[in-house]
């Protein structure tokens, strides 16, 4: 019930910002924009579901701007100096970050390391490794050549319902590209396997009760290190989505990326001392954060002044939440109030 | 013989992150004998002045459970403004005064919200991460800025005294002042209360929130004192300086020395081991002239395995 | 459903493009002005820019830098004789996706034309050909794209740094140890200036030997910690060369506080304006210096030709490159160099 | 003969230096509800977490229906049929009622979908067969605390257990809800269900149970059957004879109701929204005030306020005639009140800090020198603090951490007694703590009241309220309903108003 309508307020905050836009930044409402939205944001919106699982565990993942370099590095390489079919390239990279992410699990829960910490030390060394396995850098000439492979470059697909419905005569609705739909599946299953599995219901206990989950039996080792392969798989899914944008991978891949998704999904109400939040709040974080970012470029704000509104925009958002917290609380007391002296 | 080696594990686990540098140290020495010259030796400690004093600074608030991810461009805007007010014609002492006075204000507002709006250390630090760097960059725009005809700045980074970098005295000299602080008065007991238990030092009648405000003020005021050293060193004052990343090293230095990210434990004496400890590493891989691919991989496997000794027990 | 890019090839469906409606009936009650744009606004290109006021370019850099900055001033210079023309900066914060967004947004926006530092060749070329779909001309600096595009106008990484590395053997006198100051990975200029000074000095002077190449990360402070490390391990070192000039000035630091002043050969990369100072000076041995206010008026002037709407930016199939002229500057040569020059 | 369901022998569990359980044998039949007691400290609840699996014994083998088992692992517990209800809240507070019942065994269809409709039918059909009614879809963390504790003994029926473990069931229930879990424990039994009950409360083990287990001091004492025993030998076994009798003894010789007759503190209408209303008492310098009810009668929320940790919505405070309005801790210390909290581990002590820093905790001001502390002033502190109160082992150094929990409260009443309170306010100061430092405990309240503090103890242990009090205040859900002389009124007279029954 308080999640939902936590999440009801962020949308409330999320339309109020992008009407706001709409009104104010020229050529915000258009077509086209909600398309440079889509495709621009729907691997940060990714991350950051993935970011939600060590968060709901009481952790945090600070490597997956490195994962996404390596998933991006291995895309690279086997394309373009193994030259395998993309079919199989992508479950191979998807598989690469999913162990990537298990071995921050591995690290938090085996030798119980803190999860900062630990990611923070496969941050540096998956970024070494991608430095290690750079086609750029052992192959010369790889740098300046595209990946043509269809079945990557695929993934960067737009469809045009307008046409498809036949309306584009009167209305023109943005393409939605292929990230935007693959970004929805993500949500979705993220979304069941949260609120209506079983794992998804132990790793609310693990997050919000430790000592609750261990005394009903919950392998709450397993669940921890599940909750960082998803991170870790969400960061190849967002790497991949990437290459096919981009072409290419870089070395520099992902940089800072960890902190955009920890904000998106903070933004997004997933608490910090684990077990409250969903899977839906870190998206449309996400989402408000590209709001923001483009809508502010428009309104022709400088870059400078932009990095200060965000910030600010941050604090705001978490602040709110604190508030609605504070409120629900205080709420909580008069009902029981009533209840006693009834 | 077996048995023992558990139990031996336990007695050396508190020591684990000595007993790693003793054996980094071995072998970095034997592979380059150069490392233990002296001049490399006092060379490490110059390399490690600027993200030791933020260490320093920040090992208080990461005591009691915090975190401050603004350091860095703390660091850049206190070297612009410092710069400013000396080519404004301020007289030096003010102008390092007004140096730290960023730090200072950005600290009380950190811990402001922090402690006053209770929000999330790391949320609030990293929205001050953005909003630090913009202000610099809408200051001091993206350009260097030489600093010239200024003799006195210049000596705080440049110069020597006895021998020594003057910034290697002036990281000792905060070292020292923040470890008697922790051993010799209130405030380094009330930290440690606030850490282990918040709850039980506000009730035992600790103004708390007055406490944190001000340790995020000593690690801003920090990362200013490191913003004027760096400037000075450099001959240059930038807002862009203190890029990302620079957080991440002095909360991992502030970590290896043994204080944990929940709060509670910590030291400012271990936390200049960490410092030391991450700087021996960097030193000794420039030595060996080994690639940046290995250097990271290898500074990520060395920081969670040295992190795991000190964990092992029972 | 289709593929984007074979539909666009049969005819540009941004000229479809009205505007949109949300869907909603309020709100485009309510934004009649805001939504209902006129189809002509949809159609992206010069002459419609013009039509809607001032035409509109920006420059998306790397991250803020002195470089960068000092293109932007050239560019400005050369725009702001035009009133018409409303120019500004963005920052791609060292990140290929925020390019990439702020090249979606400027398209969206309908910029006349848009200069670019890519971060990478490859990354930024789909943004590049979707510029171009739209009708915008876009000019590359210093990286080109392996997208054809309008125009490059390039510093001269490669030859530069084989230049370097000429004159670098030539003030060792053929031989020595040197070291290289180098930056991570991730940026193809790196990479272009270090394979060029290496394969210089394999040209030049293979007697040359690198004993320790060593990321300093861009930064002065580093260049000084690491430059100090590498001397206790080879003291013999003769030479240093920094891949860009804060690195190299470290190098400097370094050897002022050592009294290796004029002993140990020193070269940069870039041509600031501290680096030329240090030069005259008598501390830095030598720079790759390129005029970058020079070369922002370059790219601004292509860019004002470009925009006149004469030459339609899909007409681009072989674009114009320019590479910049530079000068090995070193204690001979720098007094060339004219104070309005230096950056 | 059959088979005992569940039977442990010789169970020990060792924390550091403090024995907590020492061989200990316990077995229960099917079908036989089993009394446990004993004072805080006495290892009941070691002994349950040894049986739920919560804990490792150090020594020691469980058998269930004959067979042994594993121990230390929860799961493994679960499998065998032993469930438990937690003194402490063991709930998912983000999750439903449902999710909570059913936790990591809620059913599940296709592609590991929960089956939402099945979990919800099995949650009501599991209140309705034990007469309860929540929302299965409410979230917990938003039910009352009564509730709560329905949903954890819905968790535990849930398992099917055929052991049910009990500690302290009914600490936050009302009467009629006692009575209402009494007719499901006998619902239970019937079918052949082994329960262990644990409870303060000596009426219900009279109630409900058939056999009764003394524990004391880390051993089982005694066992025998509910109709074996009287009363009076059971508080006598479970105290010790001699506590049993001096406390007696003390309590009747020492008593001073009233005290000095100097009203150190007066309360008046003081009231917090939805919390407790129109609380008035006057507290005397030299008098022990205990104030009782159950858990949930918002006493310690009461305490909150008069320490200034919170803050009160109406009425007023004066201390010795000045009328006072705390904003915080540190202004009521300054004038003279301190406060030992209810869980010394969450707001007590620095577990981590040594005990010279915890015994100077609340008065750093007094051991510094300008601005330094004087290192010789707090170990002079520390080591007349040890000295006063017999804290064992006198090792200023060592970290709270490593006492026993009742050298633990010891540490913590010290650390106010530094402060020379002129009054001091305990929160259930005797919890996990031993009968021998419990007397101790005593014995420094009452040497604190003769020089002439003025001391308000919390206390739901009747024993202890009993023991110490110089008068008896009583409080139901958010009230003050009565406050008496310790010697003029009897314990049944207690027991009703504590539980509500004008």
């Amino acid at each position: 019930m308080t999640a939902r309508s936590a999440a009801f307020a962020l949308l409330a905050f999320f339309v109020a910002t992008f009407i706001f836009f709409c009104v104010a930044a020229p050529r915000f409402a258009t077509a086209s924009n909600m398309e440079n939205l889509m495709s621009g944001f729907s691997f940060v919106a990714i991350l950051a579901i993935g970011q939600s699982f060590p968060i709901l565990l009481r952790g945090i993942d600070l490597s997956v701007g490195a994962i996404v370099a390596l998933a991006g590095m291995i895309v690279f390489d086997l394309e373009l100096i193994f030259h395998l079919p993309g079919w199989l390239i992508l479950p191979i990279a998807l598989v690469a970050a999913t162990l990537a992410g298990a071995l921050n699990g591995w690290l938090v829960v085996k030798l119980k390391l803190q999860p900062f910490i630990a990611t923070l030390a496969t941050l540096a060394a998956y970024r070494g490794l991608v430095y290690s396995i750079s086609g750029r850098q052992l192959v010369p000439g790889l740098s300046t050549t595209p990946i043509r492979d269809p079945w990557i470059t695929g993934l960067e697909t737009y469809f045009d319902f307008g046409s498809l419905l036949g309306i584009s005569d009167w209305v023109t609705l943005p393409w939605v590209p292929l990230s935007f739909f693959i970004m929805l599946v993500v949500l979705a299953a993220f979304h069941f396997l949260l609120g209506s599995t079983r794992f998804g219901r132990s790793l609310y206990t693990v997050g919000g009760n430790p000592e609750a989950a261990r005394l009903a039996g919950i392998d709450t080792a397993r669940v921890t290190l599940a909750g960082y392969a998803v991170s870790g798989f969400c960061a190849g899914l967002a790497a991949i989505l990437l290459v096919a944008r981009l072409t290419t991978a870089t070395e520099a891949l992902g940089t800072g990326m960890e902190m955009s998704a920890i904000a998106a999904a903070v933004i997004g109400g997933v608490s910090l001392s684990g077990g409250i939040g969903s899977v839906v709040g870190p998206v449309i974080g996400a989402f408000l954060l590209g709001t923001i970012l483009i809508g502010l470029t428009l309104l022709g704000i400088s870059q400078y002044v932009q990095q200060i509104l965000t910030g600010a925009i941050l604090v705001a958002a978490v602040g709110y939440d604190r508030i609605l917290d504070l409120r629900r609380r205080r709420r909580l007391v008069a009902n029981l109030a009533e209840e006693t002296h009834a | 013989m077996i048995a023992s080696v558990p139990a031996l594990g336990r007695r050396l686990a508190p020591h684990a992150l000595p007993l790693a540098m003793l054996v980094i140290i071995i072998a970095f020495a034997v592979s380059e004998p150069a490392f233990l010259k002296p001049d490399n030796l006092i060379g490490i400690v110059r390399q490690v002045a600027i993200t030791g004093i933020m260490a320093v600074g920040m090992t208080f608030v990461i005591m009691t459970g915090g975190i401050d991810l603004s350091v860095g461009p703390v660091l850049a805007l206190s070297g612009v403004i410092a710069l400013f007010s000396l080519d404004a014609g301020v007289p030096l002492p003010l102008s390092i005064v007004a140096g730290l006075s960023v730090g200072l204000v950005v600290g009380l507002l950190n811990g402001f919200i922090v402690a006053r709006l209770e929000l999330p250390p790391i949320i609030v630090t990293l929205a001050m991460l953005s909003m630090v760097r913009g202000s610099a960059l809408l200051i001091g725009g993206p350009d260097l800025h030489p600093i010239r005809g200024h003799e006195a700045y210049a000596a705080i980074g440049s110069g020597d005294f006895l021998g020594l970098p003057i910034s290697v005295h002036l990281f000792a000299a905060v070292t020292v002042l923040m470890v008697l602080v922790q051993k010799l008065t209130p405030l380094g007991l009330l930290v440690a209360a606030i850490g282990e238990n918040e709850r039980a030092a506000r009730l035992s009648g600790h103004r708390t929130r007055l406490t944190k405000m001000a340790l995020y003020a000593i690690c801003g005021v920090g990362a200013a004192i490191a913003g004027i050293v760096q400037s000075s060193q450099v001959h240059t004052a930038s807002a862009v300086y203190g890029e990302f990343g620079t957080e991440l090293d002095v909360i991992a230095s502030v970590v290896l020395g043994g204080t944990s990210l929940m709060g509670g434990n910590g030291s400012i004496a271990r936390t200049i081991l960490g410092v030391m400890f991450l700087g021996i590493i960097n030193n000794g891989m420039n030595i060996l002239n080994v690639p940046i691919d290995i250097q990271l991989i290898a500074k990520g496997v060395i920081i969670a395995v040295s992190l795991a000794l000190s964990e092992w027990r029972a | 459903m289709s593929n984007k890019d074979d539909t666009l090839n049969g005819g540009d469906r941004r000229d479809f493009l009205k505007g949109l409606a949300l869907g909603s009936a309020a709100l485009g009650a309510a934004g009649a002005g805001l939504f209902g744009v006129d189809p002509k606004t949809g159609s992206i290109g010069p002459s419609s820019a013009m039509a809607a006021g001032n035409i509109k370019m920006a420059f998306i850099q790397w991250q803020p830098h002195t470089v960068s900055s000092a293109w932007s001033k050239g560019m400005e210079e050369v725009l702001k004789t035009q009133q018409t023309v409303d120019y500004r900066l963005l920052d791609g914060q060292n990140k290929v996706e925020v390019q990439v967004s702020l090249m979606d947004t400027l398209i969206n926006e309908g910029a006349a034309v848009i200069f670019l530092q890519p971060i990478d060749s490859v990354a930024l070329a789909p943004s590049i050909a979707k510029a171009k779909r739209s009708g915008i001309s876009v000019i590359t600096l210093n990286i080109d794209a392996t997208e054809a595009h309008a125009a490059h106008v390039e510093m001269n990484h490669y030859y530069g740094a084989m230049d370097i590395a000429k004159a670098f053997g030539d003030k060792l006198g053929g031989k020595g140890d040197v070291a290289i100051l180098n930056a991570p990975p991730g940026i193809i200029i790196r990479d272009q200036r270090t394979n060029g000074f290496l394969d210089g000095l394999k040209k030049y002077h293979p007697a040359i030997k690198v004993v320790a190449d060593q990321s300093a990360d861009w930064s002065r402070k580093k260049a000084q910690d690491v430059i100090t490390t590498l001397l206790a391990a080879n003291p013999n070192l003769a030479g240093v060369y920094g891949v860009n000039d804060s690195m190299a000035l470290g190098a400097v630091d370094v050897a002022k506080a050592k009294g290796l002043t004029g002993k140990l050969v020193i070269f940069g990369n870039d041509g600031e304006k501290d680096a030329l100072e240090s030069i005259e000076a008598g501390e830095l041995t030598g720079t790759q210096y390129t005029d970058v206010y020079q070369q922002g008026r370059f790219a601004a002037a292509a860019a004002t030709v470009l925009a006149s709407g004469l030459v339609p930016a899909t007409a681009f199939k072989q674009q114009g490159k320019l590479l910049m002229p530079y000068v090995i500057a070193t204690k001979e040569t720098v007094g060339t160099i004219q104070p309005s020059q230096r950056w | 003969m059959t088979t005992p369901l569940i039977r442990g022998r010789g169970l020990g569990r060792i924390y550091g230096a403090l024995t907590a359980l020492a061989d200990a044998d316990f077995e229960v039949m099917p079908g036989e509800v089993r009394g446990l007691v004993g004072s805080n400290g006495a290892g009941k609840s070691t002994l349950v977490k040894i049986l739920t699996g919560a804990v490792e014994p150090t020594s020691g083998t469980v058998e269930i229906m004959g067979e042994p088992v594993k121990l230390g692992d929860p799961s493994e517990m679960i499998r065998r049929g032993v469930a438990c209800i937690y003194q402490h809240s063991n709930l998912a507070p983000a999750m439903s009622v449902m999710d909570n019942v059913f936790l990591g065994r809620q059913p599940v269809g296709r592609f590991g979908r929960i089956d939402k409709k099945k979990l919800e039918a099995d949650t009501r059909a599991l209140m309705a067969k034990h007469g309860m009614a929540i929302d299965p879809l409410a979230t917990v963390g938003n039910l009352p605390t009564v509730k709560q504790k329905e949903v954890e003994i819905l968790k535990a029926l849930a398992l099917e257990a055929r052991v049910l473990l009990m500690d302290e069931p009914t600490g936050w229930l009302s009467a009629a809800d006692v009575a209402r879990l009494h007719q499901t424990i006998r619902t239970l039994r019937a079918s052949g269900v082994a329960i262990v009950y644990i409870s303060h409360m000596l009426d219900e083990i009279f109630s409900v149970c058939d056999t009764v287990t003394v524990m004391r001091d880390g051993r089982v004492i005694a066992e025998c059957g509910i109709a074996e025993v009287r009363r009076a030998r059971l508080v006598e076994l479970m105290v010790g004879e001699k506590l049993a009798r001096d406390s007696a003894a003390a309590a009747s010789v020492a008593r001073r109701p009233g005290g000095t007759g100097e009203i150190r503190l007066a309360v008046r209408d003081l009231s917090k929204k939805g919390v407790f209303r129109d609380i008035s008492f006057d507290l005397h310098a030299g008098e022990i005030l205990c104030l009782t009810g159950l858990i949930g009668s918002k006493r310690t929320e009461l305490m909150r306020v008069i320490f200034g940790a919170d803050r009160a919505d109406g009425g007023s405070m004066t201390v010795a005639g000045q009328t006072v309005d705390f904003h915080s801790p540190g202004a009521a210390m300054a004038a003279g009140i301190g406060f030992v909290p209810e869980d010394r581990h969450r707001d007590g002590l620095m577990l981590g800090l040594s005990m010279t820093d915890n015994l100077i905790m609340s008065t750093i001001p007094q051991v510094c020198r300008s601005i330094f502390l004087d290192r010789s002033r707090v170990a002079a502190t520390a080591k007349r603090l040890v000295a006063d109160l017999a804290i064992q082992p006198p090792d200023v150094n060592k970290p709270a951490r490593l006492f026993s929990g009742g050298n633990q409260q010891k540490i913590l009443v010290g650390k106010w007694l530094n402060l020379g309170p002129k009054i001091l306010i305990l929160d259930e100061p005797t919890v996990g703590v031993d009968v021998g430092a419990k007397a101790e405990i005593y014995g420094i309240l009452r040497a604190q009241r003769d020089a002439g503090a003025a001391i308000l103890v919390v206390s739901s242990d009747l024993e202890e309220v009993t023991t110490v009090a110089d008068r008896i205040a009583v409080m139901v859900s958010g009230r003050m309903v009565g406050i008496h002389d310790a010697d003029a009124i009897d314990r049944s007279r207690l027991i009703e108003e504590i539980g509500g029954v004008a």
